[in-house]
Order: structure tokens, then sequence, then C-alpha cells
């Protein structure tokens, strides 16, 4: 058997370099994508630490978030699209209104 | 070595060589087409974690519905290439904060997490998609139809952002 | 989750069905709005039958708290707080009341709310939610939530579909109500951490209140009530929040929401606070006396019609509160009937009101005049509606104020004739009032109005409208015992509480 | 005085239906009326109804009257359904059948099916004279209504159940009386008949305020509002407290004061005249003013406990005898006189009643039921033919506008001479007038001279007063008779007067039948005194009076002296027009008051209406308006409030509190200002902080 900190160690990994995705790329949908890379690895290491405890509610809980992902990227990429059509950009550094 | 342990390090390669791939390419059809690589090898680690039901999920919600969108929406914007983007001089601080992120989350999983393995003796039993079913619609029958309600707000929110605005309305 | 599906849940938040319903619906599509609003409705009251008469859940027989939904809601720092439903012979014609005046009201709005139909129509169904529960509520905290959760939508309703005065109303109608509520918390909140449990019939059971501080519990409890009710002399909001109000939101006001103040000494005030309730019935007394008197002569000198039946409302309380605290078995179930009778016939006047007012644009009596020629259907169902007003033997208003008056006869608690006989004044008053206002507007030469109104006589759809409350004002009016055997064991029971 | 429990006879089943059947009649008419008015035949099809209706519940009275003879007298009841049943309280529907019910239903019904056919044809011609065709239908709903009513009234088998009827004869007195609510008697746009009918409505809850106190105390002295079951506790309550009895039978004398138009309420029933003749006659004369009368006597047992009660009743019946009759003497209007007259008679009746001699009160209220019904549809005729004859002089003047001089039909100085033009009528007024005069041998002679009797025998004052009364009443009839029938037209209306159809003078003839026959139903001889055995089923055995020559020699002659000076004033020299009224003169300001009514309306609006509207316009305006929603709530708690908000944010919150804040709030945004900076509006640098963060807190927990 897999010792479960390998996993731990993978998803950490990937969510990092979710993280960097999302930092460093400015076309919004990477961004996007990243951040769902990242809601993986998150999931990655409930469902290790389910098989580790034997418990069932660390897959519910996956399955809620992937559900709640959905949700999220039909809003968020409803959104890409409208600001695109307004502003003919998905750079998400020409979205900065909120400049204090 | 066991077989298990060589499939997962190929795996675990796979993974992290897609999601760096995802991150850097320049076109973001690639980006997708890489990040559902990596979905599915995520997958793959959830039927080694004894989890077919989730596994399944991942490759159908992730893999399948949600890369489809993305697709769709990168093709229906034409928006393959955004260039010049990437420059080292601003990945500089990010990759050290992100490199300082992962030894920090390794560092914390390895000591805080490595007990001996414990798994159940009933091993895939916890898990299959039978209980799993009987669980989420018994115990967790309002978080259910939240959920269902969830997804329905979203998809009335996202027809109605993404509706030809109207003229003379904001 | 299983206390969404108690009888009594489903029919307090079913409304909240049409809301969600409503939320989809463009706000242009008016018809769509109005349709859905109407069906949500009419589904709520046939639910209410279906859970009081056809479950067989419900027995009329029995006068304990029926339909009972229990579960423990908040239970911090030693409060023990429940979500806890229940309906008996006190409520449950109120519960009907309710349920059967919403949709009236709704369809009374169909042509006379052009404007943020459905803004209008969510606070509609969102406060009878709100009236469902404090009806139901058994518990004091969730029935003070459901307390002031009337006011909101209420608020809003007034504030903006009401007339050219409306904020003034609105606001004083919130803040009025507001202050009296204050005490009443206070009140609760002493009764629920000393008893130990919010529940009212376990502090019924438990009865253990001393008789000093009775009083002033019940003082803070009356303060909010006789806000409500509104009893003299607080009733400085009524005629503004009336006026003010568009017809269905007048209409529930005082079908509904007044009944909210007698329900609550009904339900509080006498089981919790017996001894209390017993020395403070001759002030009550005097005070619903004075009340129906003053009511009565001030409605006679009104100029403007809804406010003359505003004022009316002031004295048929009046009646309430007098039955109510003769604290005898006639006095308790007239009470509770005339509760009922005066959201019947004080509904039908201010929908009646609100038909004519629709075509005119004024509500001053004396523009009118002649009416019952040009529009005999409006002018013969007004002559039903303000005979049931006065109280006319035959109609609900007389069963009611008839039993009100024998109990207050023969009270022990009054312990004096006099409370009922300045009171039977109040009978031939009302026949001033009312026949001034029908005989100014419907009787007599073709008024002013007629010259530039080509006046229509009502059409089908008012016609629907009120046909409902006509009926039950004969039904109540010549056959009252079913409504008096469904309340009687209850009563019994109330009295037994205070002996 | 017994009640079978269980009913005898079938028949007595039938006894809901005298209700029932005006009930069907005025449903039909509202529901196929409409549709019926649409035909040429309309009119007759909504009369039939209604008529047919009315008089169904004769036949099913009648039923009810032979079956009861057929078990002698013995009370039967007929309970339908549970009415209010709290606690101890249990009020029925319930039909009482006995001789005193019966024998109101029948007068009732009686009466009121004659009038009903009368009305079809008096209506087909008021409709057309007031432009208002639509109204005839209404009309009968309307009168089916009052008869249901009545008839709840006298069955009903509590003192609740007849508090309904009570109460639903009022009503029907209201919408009658306001049947022309947008006209006064002449016809002209006013508020006239309106104002009439609110005052009857109004005048009569006081009297019903009175009646539902008794009950209540009824109820909780007796235990109960059932007539048997009242009866059956009342000697017992008397024993203890006498008092109770008291208050009971003065509380039902200000209802029965209400009701029958007696001294002090007496105020509304002349200006019930403004309804028309048909609801004059049956409402206002036969039979809804003498329920009063009905109510005093079927409350026998009570009365007859407390002689105060008797004393006070007999005395405030005999001074209203009186007290209207002089009225009616000083009055010009066809009508008004009548319904002065009729008031006068009410007097009779209830200080007959309250003398005890229930049997000469029921007597005559039967008696006059039938003649003053009779007076009153001839007088409806006279006012009629009276327009017939405006029309057809207008027609004949057609041009010179005088159609539209105001005209009134029932001012007897416009009349004159219509014996001639109106002989039919004539006949039966002068049958009428005889009966209410008290001349042997037709009906009012029979009556009165019982009352008279019982009061010359047990209170001699009643009978002093009586007595003048009865002197008055001839007198003012033949004074009417006089001016309306002899001499010469004072008015072209009169000369040109024409006689009424035969749907109009036929039930008039069978009413004229009735007044002259109506006395031999109680014939105070040996062996006779039909109705009075009849009625002693219900009200217990009464001690009957021997016949007395005296008194009925000395009434008799009193009346012919009258109805001779009458004619010495009116019928020797005829009223010309113009001329005023030859009492004037010799009377004074005694005429003076009594052609004004004795300002009695005028004081009871300065007295009591004046008095309320002010009292109730001081408290609307000034107490509840002014004060305290203006002065205190606007004034005193709102501008109090603003003016508390004020102090606190002037001084205290500007000059203390403020300076500190502004300091704080200097303080805040030079360091906003610096933040500020921070703010790139770039969600990458935001992201970047996110990530900075979890990148601390996750060392912070690996080194701790």
């Amino acid at each position: 058997m897999i010792p479960t900190h390998f996993y731990l160690a993978l998803s950490a990994i990937l969510f990092s370099i979710g993280a960097l995705g999302v930092l460093v790329r400015r076309n919004a949908l990477v961004v996007f994508m990243s951040i769902e890379l990242m809601l993986n690895a998150a999931n990655l290491t409930m469902v290790a630490f389910a098989r580790q405890y034997g418990l069932q509610s660390g897959q519910i809980f996956v399955f809620f978030v992937m559900a709640v992902a959905a949700a999220e990227v039909a809003v968020g990429l409803a959104l890409i699209v409208t600001i695109y059509r307004s502003r003919q950009t998905i750079d998400i550094d020409d979205m900065n209104r909120l400049k204090g | 070595m066991t077989f298990e342990l060589v499939l997962f390090f190929i795996l675990a390669a796979i993974a992290v060589a897609t999601a760096v791939g995802m991150v850097l390419s320049k076109n973001s059809v690639y980006a997708a087409l890489y990040l559902v690589t990596n979905f599915i090898s995520v997958a793959i680690f959830y039927l080694l974690l004894d989890a077919p039901f989730i596994s399944l999920a991942q490759v159908t919600v992730y893999a399948g519905a949600i890369m489809v969108l993305f697709l769709f929406v990168i093709m229906l914007l034409g928006a393959e290439k955004i260039a010049p983007e990437l420059n080292w001089r601003d990945m500089a601080i990010p990759l050290v904060l992100a490199a300082a992120l992962m030894v920090e989350a390794g560092l914390l999983f390895v000591q805080r997490f490595s007990q001996p393995f414990t798994a159940s003796a009933d091993g895939a039993a916890f898990a299959d998609p039978m209980s799993m079913s009987v669980t989420l619609f018994v115990d967790y029958l309002l978080p259910i139809q939240v959920t269902g309600v969830l997804l329905l707000v979203a998809m009335v929110g996202a027809i109605v952002l993404s509706k030809p605005e109207k003229k003379g309305q904001a | 989750m299983n206390f969404l599906f108690e009888p009594l849940s489903l029919v307090t938040f079913f409304p909240l069905l049409g809301v969600l319903a409503l939320l989809f619906l463009n706000s242009e599509a008016k018809p769509a709005i109005r349709w859905t609003a109407l069906v949500s409705s009419l589904l709520t009251f046939a639910l209410s039958l279906w859970v009081f008469f056809f479950s067989g859940q419900y027995n009329p027989a029995s006068g304990e708290l029926q339909l009972v939904a229990k579960y423990d809601w908040i239970q911090v720092a030693g409060w023990n707080i429940r979500y806890y439903l229940a309906a008996d012979g006190l409520s449950i014609l109120l519960i009907l009341l309710t349920t059967f005046l919403t949709p009236i009201s709704i369809l009374s709005t169909w042509t006379a709310v052009q404007e943020r139909v459905k803004d209008f129509m969510l606070f509609f169904l969102l406060l009878e939610v709100g009236m469902l529960g404090v009806f139901v509520a058994q518990d004091l905290f969730l029935f003070y939530i459901f307390w002031e959760f009337t006011l909101v939508p209420m608020y809003f309703l007034i504030g903006i579909w009401g007339g050219p005065n409306r904020l003034y109303a609105a606001v004083k109608f919130f803040l009025y109500t507001m202050a009296g509520s204050i005490l009443m918390l206070l009140a609760i909140l002493w009764i629920g951490i000393n008893g130990g449990t919010f529940s009212v019939p376990e502090l019924i059971a438990q009865g253990n209140i001393p008789a000093d501080i009775q009083m002033w519990l019940f003082v803070a409890f009356t303060a909010a009530f006789a806000i409500k009710v509104p009893m003299w002399p607080l009733h400085s909001w009524l005629p503004d929040a009336h006026v003010e109000a568009p017809t269905a939101g007048s209409v529930i006001l005082a079908g509904v929401l007044l009944k909210m103040g007698t329900y609550g000494f009904l339900r509080f005030n006498l089981p919790l606070f017996p001894q209390a309730a017993l020395q403070a019935a001759p002030v009550i007394g005097w005070l619903a006396v004075i009340g129906i008197l003053y009511g009565a002569a001030v409605s006679y000198s009104q100029k403007d019609v809804k406010k003359l039946v505003a004022y009316s409302s002031v004295s048929h309380l009046g009646f309430v509160m007098l039955g109510m605290f003769a604290m005898n078995e006639q006095g308790i179930t007239g009470a509770i009937l005339q509760m009922v009778n005066h959201g019947l016939s004080t509904g039908a006047l201010f929908l009646l009101i609100g038909m004519i007012y629709e075509q005119t644009h004024t509500r001053e009596i004396k523009v009118y005049g002649g009416l019952w020629k040009i529009t005999p259907v409006f002018g013969s169902l007004m002559l039903i509606a303000s005979l049931s007003s006065m109280g006319l033997p035959g109609l609900n208003g007389f069963v009611g104020e008839f039993t009100i008056l024998l109990g207050a006869f023969g009270s022990a608690a009054y312990g004096s004739y006099w409370f009922a006989i300045l009171s039977a004044i109040g009978v031939i008053l009302a026949a001033i009032y009312i026949l001034y206002m029908f005989q100014k507007m419907f009787l007599g030469p073709a008024g002013e109005i007629t010259h530039h109104h080509e006046l229509k006589d009502l059409n089908w759809r008012e016609i629907v409208t009120l046909l409902p409350l006509l009926v039950l004002m004969f039904w109540i009016g010549l056959f009252p015992q079913p409504f008096f055997d469904l309340m009687a064991p209850a009563v019994q029971n109330l009295l037994t509480v205070l002996k | 005085m017994f009640l079978s429990e269980t009913v005898l006879n079938p028949i007595f089943s039938l006894a809901p239906w005298i209700v029932y059947f005006p009930v069907i009649g005025l449903l039909l008419n509202i529901i196929f009326g409409g549709w019926f008015m649409k035909h040429t035949w309309g009119e007759t099809a909504v009369g039939a109804v209604a008529s047919l209706a009315s008089f169904s519940a004769f036949v099913v009275a009648a039923l009810l009257a032979v079956a009861l003879n057929g078990q002698h007298g013995e009370a039967a009841l007929a309970t339908v359904a549970p009415w209010i049943h709290i606690g101890t309280l249990h009020l029925d529907w319930a039909f009482r059948v006995d001789s005193l019910s019966t024998t109101m239903m029948l007068v009732v019904s009686g009466v009121g099916t004659l009038i009903h056919i009368y009305a079809i044809g008096y209506m087909h011609e008021d409709v057309r004279f007031k432009h208002d065709i639509a109204r005839y239908r209404r009309f009968f709903v309307f009168l089916n209504l009052f008869i249901a009513a009545m008839m709840i009234l006298v069955s009903g088998n509590s003192y609740m159940m007849l508090f309904v009827g009570w109460e639903g004869v009022g009503l029907a007195s209201f919408l009658l009386i306001g049947f022309w609510y947008d006209m006064d008697t002449l016809g002209r746009p006013s508020w006239a008949n309106s104002n009439a009918a609110k005052k009857a409505f109004i005048t009569n809850r006081v009297g019903d305020f009175g009646f539902l106190l008794a009950a209540m105390m009824m109820f909780w002295k007796f235990g109960s509002t059932d007539f048997d079951l009242v009866f059956a506790k009342v000697a017992e309550v008397s024993h203890h407290e006498p008092w109770v009895i008291l208050w009971i039978t003065i509380f039902l004398l200000v209802g029965v004061a209400g009701k029958s138009a007696q001294i002090p309420l007496y105020i509304w029933l002349p200006d019930a005249m403004a309804g028309p003749t048909p609801v004059s006659a049956l409402i206002h004369a036969a039979t809804m003013v003498t329920a009063g009368v009905y109510l005093v006597t079927r409350s026998a047992p009570i009365y007859m406990l407390s002689h105060d009660a008797q004393y006070i009743v007999a005395t405030v019946g005999a001074v209203t005898g009186l007290f209207a009759a002089t009225i009616a003497v000083g009055q010009y209007d066809l009508k008004k006189v009548l319904a002065y007259s009729t008031i006068s008679q009410l007097g009779f009746m209830v200080a007959a009643v309250g003398m005890g001699a229930f049997v000469a009160g029921m007597f005559h209220l039967m008696t006059h039921a039938f003649f003053k019904a009779l007076l009153f549809l001839s007088a409806g005729s006279v006012i009629l033919g009276m327009e017939r004859g405006h029309h057809h002089a207008a027609h004949h003047h057609g041009g010179h506008g005088d159609h539209h001089e105001v005209f009134d039909p029932g001012d007897m100085r416009n009349m004159g001479g219509l014996r001639k033009t109106m002989p039919v009528t004539f006949w039966l007024y002068i049958i009428g007038t005889l009966a209410l005069a008290g001349i042997p041998p037709f009906a009012g002679f029979w009556s009165k001279d019982e009352i008279l009797l019982d009061a010359s025998l047990h209170f001699p004052h009643v009978y002093w007063i009586l007595t003048a009364a009865a002197f008055l009443t001839a007198f003012y009839m033949g004074r009417q008779i006089w001016m309306v029938f002899f001499g010469a037209p004072r008015h072209e209306a009169a000369a040109h007067a024409q006689e009424s159809p035969l749907i109009i003078t036929l039930p008039l003839m069978a009413l004229a039948a009735l007044s002259v026959v109506g006395g031999f139903f109680n014939i105070p001889a040996e062996g006779f005194h039909q109705l009075g055995h009849w009625l002693m089923h219900t009200i217990g055995e009464m001690e009957i009076p021997p016949f007395s020559l005296t008194v009925a020699g000395v009434s008799t002659a009193l009346a012919l002296v009258a109805i001779f000076f009458s004619w010495l004033l009116y019928g020797r020299t005829p009223l010309k027009t113009g001329q005023p009224d030859p009492l004037k003169k010799p009377l004074g300001l005694l005429f003076v008051g009594m052609e004004n009514k004795w300002f009695i309306d005028e004081a009871y609006k300065f007295a009591f209406i004046d008095r309320y509207y002010d009292l109730a316009d001081f408290l609307a305006q000034k107490v509840d308006w002014d004060f305290w929603h203006e002065w205190f709530h606007n004034s005193v708690i709102a501008k109090g409030f603003v003016g508390l908000a004020r102090f606190l944010a002037d001084p205290i919150d500007l000059g203390l509190i403020d300076r500190v804040s502004h300091l704080l709030s200097d303080l805040v945004s030079a360091s906003a200002g610096g933040l500020r900076k921070l703010q790139t509006g770039f969600v990458r640098s935001y992201a970047l902080s996110v990530l900075l963060g979890v990148v601390a807190i996750l060392g912070y927990l690996l080194l701790k």
C-alpha cells in the first residue's frame, strides 16, 4: 500500500503549481483552470485521509466540492464571457477598476 | 517497489508534468488539454485510494463536463492565445512563494501525518458506491437538496449573465 | 429536516413556495405573477383546510394543542428555545381566516396594483407566512420572531404602495408596534430564563410565576398586544395606517394583523398570568368600553370613508377585548368569533371601498351619494357588509356581539352590569355611523362624483372576490354552531387554567 | 302554557315553512326577477311570485291553526337547527306554534297577502310616477323579506329568536321607508326619505338596546331565553329578587317603545310614511308596529308579576294614545294623520296589554290590522287618484309648465269632493273610519270597548286618558272624511281624480269586510269570546270582565259627538282653498303645537342628535385628531424625539464626540492614503498577498 503522505506530498506539489498558475498567468481562463487544479489537489488530500481513517465523510465532502466547483465554473465562465463581451479582453490585468 | 508504487510514481510524474504544462502553455487550448490529463491521472489516484465513486465523478464532472465547458468558452471567445504573457522577471516572486508553499506543505504533511497506514481491514468496502449512495441520500439528504438548488441557481445565474444585453439596459 | 414536513410547518411555510416561484418570473409578466400568487395562496388555504378537517390528524373535539411539531432549536447557555408549532380551538379559526383572506386580498389587487407587482406579491406572501407563524407558534421566542417578522412586509406594503402620506404612516406603524414589542421581548426573556423553557404549554403547566411579578409581565405583554389590537387610547397609528395602506393591505391589516393582538391576549396573557389577568380585568374592561363608545362616536364624524371604517375597528375590537376579559365561556367564545367576524365584515368593507376608490380616486364621503341607483350590485353588497358590521341578527356580527355582551353581562371578573349596558349603547352608535355612511354614499340624490365619473358596477372578478365573504357572513350569522364547536373544548381548557 | 316535547301532529313540522316560503319568494325574485322584468308580463310575474310566497305562508299558518285547534291549543315546537350553543347558553332555531303565535301568523300573512296583491297595482303606477321602473322588483323582494322576518318574530320560541325577527323587520322597514331613497315624498331629489329611513332604524335600535339588555338579564337570571324555561322560573326569581322582574319589564318596555312607537321613541313612525303606501299599511300600521304588543302579551307571565311594571306600561300606552291623537288633529297630510292615529291606537293596545288585558290588546291588534290597513290602502288609492288627476290636468294644460309645479298629492288641503270622483274608495274609507272611530257594530268598537272596560275596572286614570283619546280619534277621522271626500275640490287634481283599478280595490274590499265583521271574533257575551279562549291556551286563564253597557254607551256617544263636532267645523262649511284650519282660531297656541307635533322632533334634534354630533365631532376632530394624533403624537412624541436628537446632535455630538471622531477619522484617512496604494486593482497582486499570507501561516505552524 502506498503511504498516505505520498499522496499528501503530491497534492502539495499540485496545489503549489496551481497557485503559481494563478499568480503568473494573465489569461483569465488559465487562471480559472489553475484554481480548478488547486481544488483537485485539495480533493486528493481528502480522499487520501478518507482512506487512512476509513471514513466516508472525506469522500462525501469531495463530492460536494465537485458540485460546488461545477456551479462555480458555470457562473465564472459566464462572467468571463460577459466581461469579454463588454471589454473585449480576458486579460485580468485589464480588469483593475477596483484600483484604490 | 510494488507494482502499486511504480504506478503511483508514474502517475505522479504525469500529474506534475501536466500541471506544469498547463501553467506554462501559451495556448489555452493546450492548457485545457493538459488539465484534462491531470484530472484523469488524479481519477486513477482515487481508484488507488479505494474511492471508485469519486473517481468516476472526477472523470465525468471534471474531466468531462467542466473541461468541455472550458473548451467551449475558449473556442467561443477565440481567446486561445494571449501574447506576450509570461516573462521570467515577473515570475520570480511567485515562483519563490510557490516553492515555499510546496516545501512548507510537504513538510507539514510529513511531519504531522506520517503515522503508519491504518486503513480498515475491509478495504474498499467502506466506500463502495452502494454504501456511498446510502450515506449521501440518507444522512446527507438536505445538503444534497441544497446542492441541487445551488446548481439550479448557478444555472439560472449563468443564463442570466450570458444573455445578450438588451438595449438601454446597463 | 423532519420539522419541515409537519402539517403545521407545511401550512405556515407553504406560501414560500409561491415566493420561490415568483422569483423566477419576469417582473413584467404581471398576469403570471398575479396568478402564481393567487394559486399559491389558494393552495395554502386548501392545505390548511385539509390539515384541519380532512387529514384526520386534528381532532376538533379535543381542547389540547394538536398537530404538534416540537424540535429543539437553540439550546445555548441554558436557553431552551424550541421550534414548537401547534394549534387548538383558540387559533384554528384565525389560521383559517388568514389563509382565507389572503387569496381574497390578492384577488382584490388584480387591477388596483400595477406597479412593482412582483414585489407586492412577494411581500404579501411573506406577510402570510409571518401571520400564520404567529398563530401556530407555541414557543415564546419563535412567536416573537414571527410577530416582528410581520412588521417588515407590512411596512413595505404601506410604504411603497400606499397613499400620498404613506411614509409617515408606515414609519408610525412600524415604530408604534415596535415600541410595544420591546417590552414584550424583555418579558419573554424573563419568563424564558426563569422558567427554564420558552414553550408556552410548559410554562402554563408550571404556573408558578409569583403574583406581583405576574402583573409586571402582564403589563409588558399588554403593551405589545394593546397597541396591535389597538386598544383605546393606543389607536393613533391605526387610522393613518388604514388610510394610507393599499386596499389589500387594509384588508389584511384589519382582518388579520389586528387579531394578532387579541390572539396574543388570549394565548399568552390569560393563561400565563391568570391572577394578574383577573386583577386587570376591570381595567381592561373599562378601556374596552371606552374604546367601543369612543370608536363609534369618532367614526360618525369622519369625512373619509376609510377612516370611518378604521375607527369602527377600534369599536369592534373593543368588543373583542370586552368579551375576552369577561373570562367566561360566552365572552371568550364570542370574542374569538368576533375576531373572525371583524375580519370578514371590515375586510369586505375595505374591499368595497377599494373597488369604488379605484374608479373615483377619492374617499371623501360627501362627494358620493345615490350610488345604489347607479351601481345596484355594489350597493346591495355594501348594504350586506354594513349590516354585518353593525350586528344585524342573521348576519355574523350579531352572533359575536351578542355572545360577548352576554358574557360581559354575567361576568364575575367584571362584577358589574355597567360594562355590558354601556357597551350595548355601542350597538346603537354602530347603527348611527354605519347608516350614516351607507346613506351618504348610497342613498339620497346622485352625488357630485357622478357628474365627473361614469361609474361602473362591480365586475365578475370583484363579485367573486366578495362572494366568499358574504357566504361566510350568512353562514356564521345563521348557523354558527360548527364554529363554536371548534373552539369550545379549547375555551373550556383555558377557563380551567384561569380558575 | 304546555309544550309538547314531541311534535304530535306532523303538520307542525311545516312550521318553518312560514319563513321558508317568503324567503324562497325573495330569492326567486332576486335571481329571476331581472329576467322577468325584461318582459311585458314581468311586473305581474314578480308581484305574483311575491304574493304567492306570502299566500303560501298564510296557508301554512292556517293549517297550523287548524292542527293546533285539533289538539286543544296545546303548543307545539318545531326545532330546525341549533343556533348558538355555548356552555349553558342554548339557542335554537325553533318555531313555536301556539294560539298566540298562530294568531299573529294569520294576521301577518293574511293582511300581508292582501297588501302584496294591492301593491302589484299600486307599485305599477308608483314606479311610473317616479320614473324608475327597475325598482319595481326590489319592492317585492323587500316586502317578502319583511314577511319572513315578521314570521320569525312571531313564531320564535325564545326571546333571542324573536329578536332576530325584531331586528329583521327593522331592516325591512328601513329598506322600505327608504325605498325612494333619492327623493322626498313629493318626488324631488332630496335626502328626506333616506333620512326618514335612517331615523327609523336608529330609533328602533334604541329600542333593541333595551330588548337586548332584557334578554341578557333573563339569561343570567333564568338560565335561558326560551319562553317556557323563562316563565317556569319567573315566580321563583320574583320571590327572591323582585327588582330583576321590574328591570326586565322596563328594558322590554324600551324595546316596545321603539318598535311600537310609544313615547318617547314614537318619532320615527310619522316620518316612516315616506315609504310607499302599501308599506305604511303593512309595516307601519298592521303588523310590524304591533310587535311590541305581541311582545308584552308573550311576556304576560313576567308582567303579571309586577304591578309597578303594569302601571308603567299602561300609563305609557295611554299617554301615547292621547298625545298622538292630539297631533293627528293638527295634521294636513292624509298619511300623517293616519300615522299619528296608528301611534295612538298602538297606545291603546300597549295600555291594554300593560293592564293585563292581553286578550283585549291582541283583539285590538287584530281589528286594527284590518281597518288601519284598509284606511292606509284607501289613502294610497286616494293619493294615486290625485296623481292621476294631476297628470290628467297637466296633460290638458300641456306646455304651461305647471307639470313641474310642486304638487303634494297627499295634502288634504288639495283634496275635497273626492266622494264623486272616487266612489268606491270613498265607501271603503267610510267603513275604515267607522271601525276606527269605534262605532258599533264595526270591528274597532268591540276591541276598543274591551280595552276601555278593562281600564275602567283596574286603572281608572288610564280609562280617562283613553276615553279622551277615543274622542279625539273620532274627531280627526271625521275631519279627514269631510276634508277629503266632501265639499268642493280645492285643486285641479282633486277635480280630475280617477278611481283606482280593481287590483287595488279588491284587496280593499276584503279588508273592508274584515273590518265590518272582525269584531265578531270576540263578542263579549257568554259562550263566545272565541279569541279570548283561543289565546288563553297560551297566556293562561284570564278573567273576562262582563260586558258593560255604560262603558260601551259612553264611548259610542262620545264618538258620535266627536263626529258631529267635526261636521260642525269641517262639514257644514267646507274648507276653501288657502283657508286656515277653522280650529286654529279657537285653540290658538294649542293648535300650533298640534300642527307642529309639539315640536318634539326639534326638541330631540336639539337635545340629542345635535349634541351627539357635536360630541362626536369634538371627539374626532379635537380630541382624537388635534390633541391625540397631531399634538401628542406628532408634536410631543415625534417632535420631542427630534428635539432630543438635535440636542444630542448639536452640543454633544458635534461639540464633543465629533471632535474626537474627526481626530480619529483624520488619522484613519491619513493611514488609508498610504494603504490605498496597496489597492492596485490587479487580481494577481491580491492573489499574491493571499499566498504570502498562506505561506506565512504555514511557516508559523511548522515552527510552532
